[in-house]
């Protein structure tokens, strides 16, 4: 089975990349679904916010990474999480509040941890994690390492606080992170051009001296090139450089579970016309026209990953809760 | 008297409110075009125009003092939080600037505000978004905090809180939100700072608030059926000013108390309410106070986990049997 | 004697405007020579941060409006406070903690206040103030108003989420807010360059759609007329525009009167060079040249400063303390 | 033994825990060129670099985490507050962020970082700057608070906190700054959750911590003259934990007890020492629990009434008589 990140900083030949970028975003797709299926029959409680039409977001980026590079996001992180490598077993018991869960059933949906695979959660507040990527950043440079963090939120986090004193800090003090705004449009019901005096999330760049790059987010080529080059220059010695990339991307499930899927925010033409722009349908469409894919084999890819999920589903399921007395373990350290 | 649920009996006094006195607005993320993420201000952007029913960005802080500012610029701002969860950004602005500027200011500038939206755990939402801040917004001189658990306390309460002149706590409940009760038409005000007793009872006094109200009132019901003990439920609804006289004068009748609250234990709401009752009622304890709160640990979101971190009917009884002597 | 503020809307006569700027500015370095001669006293206690070098900020920007303009400052607001009109007497009482204050003596220093005036206080949390601007904006604009809200704020507070979150509700509501950046270069010991990645403060107001103007701040008249600008902006019927002044000036003094005047932070040498800008001897020279001011003309200007000065002292000293019974008062509205 | 400041104590425990370990930096307003804006960090930038001291801009929500993800990242950061009336805009960070990731993640993250700084009145800093957060912060599970109120406590209660794999909250006083007394030297080690009786006593218990500690000693030191009351005096020290044993060992033996506190009264820590003592020494108390706190009021920037807002030995005197009975 491929694994999620890329084994060594060389690009590796495209053809490999570009099936492998295929199929995990084909795994978060029926992942997702296989989700919100469970979360109907109650499996899944809470919030649970599903990634259906971003894949290319996390795969694209992810794929430019290495493994020892650190990733955060928001509560809408299932697709990172996936896209790292994190085993879908792993992450559907944490869904299910399973002990063999990723963060042993404690965290859920919002707050998927794996220290081992360095991803640092799923984090509820919005923009809230965001600082906690420059802290990433700033250890990676206190130790002269040269890795990186990447940072997902979404454009809504960027009308909060946290999200300027972060960038402004993570420029002052060069740390090599890479801030990841995943422009869907909408923050729950609010469209982006209701709340924020500019839309384009990279003008924000300009007032901390950052670089920054404006990404189709529906294009997982594109998102992976534009990753390494933010990945190339948070890495230089000496002290990296910190991108804002906005990829725009699009949602194609209501903002969460108990949110409907346009709602009174946006038509359900808007939502149609975004999916002729599926990620996934794109790449899969460009490998077919260069031959390097067939209906088949498409097929067999697909049959793969739902069957990878399906085991998950099963491995959930059987999965036992929580012991009484996880409760109070963990509270604090030893 | 209508039925209403929780969200409608609020959704009633807002509407009333911003009819009665055209200086009332509503402002917070999701409250206009979306029609609020809970619904509770359903129709009033239609109402009332999007002047008086404002959609803000996710920035808490900046749109509470936005609130803070309107209110000393002489209007009388409704903040909705979405959750009090996301209200922790927003405290500076609470404590700092509504609550102070009164005092700082020499009596000149009131700060008539409210500051309302669903506090505690709902179902499964984790350690972040499942926290009840009774405790931290009552510790604050120059707020008041009500926590209603009906909605006609709901109702009455709201409207209270939009006509004061101070800076108003609204604590309401996403689990309350469906409740459905009866509710006075019109003009219903509850008074901020009286207690309500909303079951009476000779042997034990089980104090609460909001959601835990029901909890309390279930334990009294099982107290009755299986321990042959008369319990009375005291619901706070006002958290600041507590009604102190109601307490004392309840504990002075049953000389016994269990204090339920959805916080955490340490400096909860529920130890200022065993301190009075200690203070005031020294003489009358037969036994010591208990209390039943949220494990002292954050939320878990694992279904049987959270149920064991929350108080809970069985969990009140147990307390009451004890301070009953019935262990 | 001169009015604080114009009394009209109309552009008083050059001459007489200049007259009254240099009276004010005078008036607030005399001002705050003594209230450090009684701070060093023990008469005045806690924080005090004196305006001494930044006189022109606040009497040219303040010369520019209306007197139902709102007003709001941070901890360092004497300067602000004289040159609205609030009486030396109320405000020096207020210093010492007198009954007689413009705060009854329960504010002190950072807290002045005067409704009538409507002088919304001294704030002492850094950028707290600066979404109550935008709140007194908004209730201007919510009643069809056409008066605004000017905010003083130091250029630290931009590195500050509050300054962020508000700029972009001003620019999405159009309140009629000048957001009025006193750019000293310091934050207490800092300089700006060690903590912002961007040192034009200006800069920001792209990221809002904002208008913006870079001001020399210790030329008095350039203040008056960008403020002049600014409040056009704001006044404009049918939703107004707010504006960010980032206004370059100097602190001659200390952070605050326990800070050593230049400490290790800026030199000896820096603070001499600056003082050669002075703003008051800018304007007095200015009219000098012009033949508009002589030398007597100018002492006897100072001395009536100083007199007023002296009775403010005398008021503030002679004044009673608050009765106890104020401890508990105004803790809540009837 | 030497004798030091509060400050330097403090100094000394971050200069010998940052050569100790390479992972253990100082960041915040001003603790670098500037030396500290009370001076506690004097010297450590020439001496560690400025990658290890780090100076911020005022960006409290922002840093605090930095210093969180620096923590998950191997590091171990002392994040300096100015004062702890500005760490209000840090709270998320602090509660949602440090408290709870490792809960969230099922154990895997520790987050190894000490929150310091002045915290409660000085004086005449008035409203905004005079606040005590001793109840907010030892609410929250995940955390670890501690108040120092001696040098020698403050360098071993430091030491410990940038030592423990937890969040650990460290209020200190700028009024303690500049007190003096002995300070072990070198591996000096005071465990967090354990309190401190600074004065034995028979007839009452002073509870008290960081600068009431001297308020009730004083206090004492009347009772003794005046009233020939024996007042033993217990300093908290930790205040969450809290040392239970130690509060309700010392009620059992004086049957009496006043808590004395800079905070406001309302769910005051107060309040949880009162809840702990009634709970556990109910049979042997003679009185009910009294306590001393801040006026419930914003603090007022003129300097009588501030005097009056105070815990003051008087007022602690008085507490002490009532219940001694003595009134
Ligand atoms: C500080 C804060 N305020 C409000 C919320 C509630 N909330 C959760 S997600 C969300 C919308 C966020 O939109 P965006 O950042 O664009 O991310 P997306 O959901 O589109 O991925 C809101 C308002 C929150 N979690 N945190
Ligand atoms: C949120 C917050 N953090 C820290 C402080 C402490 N503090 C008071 S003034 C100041 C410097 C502010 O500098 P600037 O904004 O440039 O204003 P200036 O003092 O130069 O007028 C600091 C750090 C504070 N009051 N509020
Ligand atoms: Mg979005
Ligand atoms: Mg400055």
């Amino acid at each position: 089975m491929a694994t999620a990140t890329a084994q060594t900083t060389g690009k590796p030949p495209q053809r490999e990349l570009e099936r492998r970028m295929l199929r995990q975003m084909l795994l978060i797709r029926r992942f997702e679904e296989k989700a919100a299926e469970a979360y109907a029959l109650g499996k899944i409680g809470g919030f649970c916010h599903l990634y259906i039409g971003q894949e290319a977001v996390a795969v694209g980026s992810l794929a430019a990474l290495r493994d020892d590079d650190y990733v955060i996001s928001s509560y809408r992180e299932h697709g990172q999480a996936l896209a790292r490598g994190m085993p879908a077993t792993a992450i559907m018991a944490e869904l299910f509040g399973k002990a063999t869960g990723c963060s042993k059933g404690k965290g859920g949906s919002m707050h998927l941890f794996d220290a081992a695979k360095r991803f640092m959660g799923g984090h509820g507040i919005v923009g809230g994690h965001i600082p906690l990527a420059a802290g990433l950043g700033f250890a990676i440079r206190y130790r002269g390492e040269d890795g990186l963090c990447i940072c997902y939120f979404g454009e809504a986090a960027v009308n909060i606080g946290a999200f300027h004193e972060t960038l402004n800090m993570a420029s002052v003090y060069k740390l090599p992170v890479i801030f990841c705004c995943e422009n869907n449009r909408y923050g729950m019901g609010t469209a982006f051009e209701r709340v924020a005096a500019v839309t384009d999330v990279v003008e924000h760049a300009c007032s901390y001296d950052m670089a920054a790059e404006l990404v189709n987010g529906m294009d997982v080529l594109a998102v992976y090139e534009a990753t390494r080059r933010a990945a190339d220059r948070a890495r230089k010695t000496g002290g990296g450089h910190p991108t804002l990339l906005e990829v725009r991307t699009y949602r194609f499930m209501g903002h969460s579970m108990s949110d409907p899927l346009h709602g009174v925010y946006r038509t359900k033409e808007e939502v149609e016309e975004q999916r002729k722009r599926d990620p996934i349908a794109q790449l899969a469409g460009k490998l077919k026209d260069e031959g390097a894919l067939s209906d088949a084999g498409l097929d067999a890819l697909d049959a793969e990953v739902r069957a990878e999920v399906e085991e998950a589903v099963r491995f959930a399921d059987q999965s036992p809760d929580p012991e009484p007395a996880e409760l109070t373990a963990h509270v604090l350290a030893d | 008297m209508p039925t209403l649920t929780y969200r409608d009996a609020l959704n009633q006094a807002l509407r009333e409110e911003m009819q009665r006195d055209p200086n009332v607005l509503l402002m917070g993320e999701e409250v206009g075009v979306y029609q609020g993420a809970y619904k509770v201000s359903r129709g009033l952007l239609e109402e009332f125009g999007s002047m008086r029913v404002v959609d803000t960005p996710i920035a808490e802080l900046g749109f509470a003092g936005i609130g803070v500012g309107a209110a000393m610029g002489g209007l009388r701002p409704v903040i909705e939080f979405m959750t009090w969860n996301f209200a922790v950004l927003a405290l500076d602005q609470i404590v700092n600037s509504a609550a102070k500027i009164l005092y700082e200011s020499g009596g000149q500038i009131p700060v008539p505000i409210v500051f309302r939206g669903p506090n505690g755990a709902a179902l499964q939402l984790a350690a972040q978004h499942s926290q009840a801040w009774e405790s931290w917004v009552s510790h604050i001189p120059g707020l008041k905090v009500v926590a209603p658990a009906t909605p006609a306390d709901a109702k009455g309460l709201l409207k209270s809180a939009i006509r004061d002149n101070n800076p108003v706590i609204v604590l309401e409940g996403e689990m309350l939100y469906n409740v459905k009760g009866e509710v006075p038409e019109g003009e219903h005000v509850v008074p901020i700072g009286r207690a309500d007793i909303k079951r009476a009872g000779r042997d034990v006094t089980l104090i609460c608030h909001s959601k835990t109200v029901t909890v309390a009132l279930k334990a009294a019901e099982q107290l009755a059926e299986h321990e042959g003990a008369s319990a009375e439920v005291l619901d706070l609804r006002s958290l600041r000013p507590l009604d102190e006289e109601a307490i004392v004068g309840s504990v002075t009748r049953t000389n016994r108390a269990v204090v339920v609250e959805e916080g955490w234990p340490q400096a909860g709401i529920g130890a200022q309410v065993v301190d009075v009752i200690q203070r005031e009622a020294f003489d009358h304890l037969d036994a010591p106070v208990l209390r039943v709160t949220q494990a002292d640990v954050p939320m878990p979101y694992n279904r049987q986990l959270e149920r064991l971190a929350k108080p809970s009917p069985e969990r009140v009884v147990a307390a009451a049997r004890r301070v009953l002597y019935l262990d």
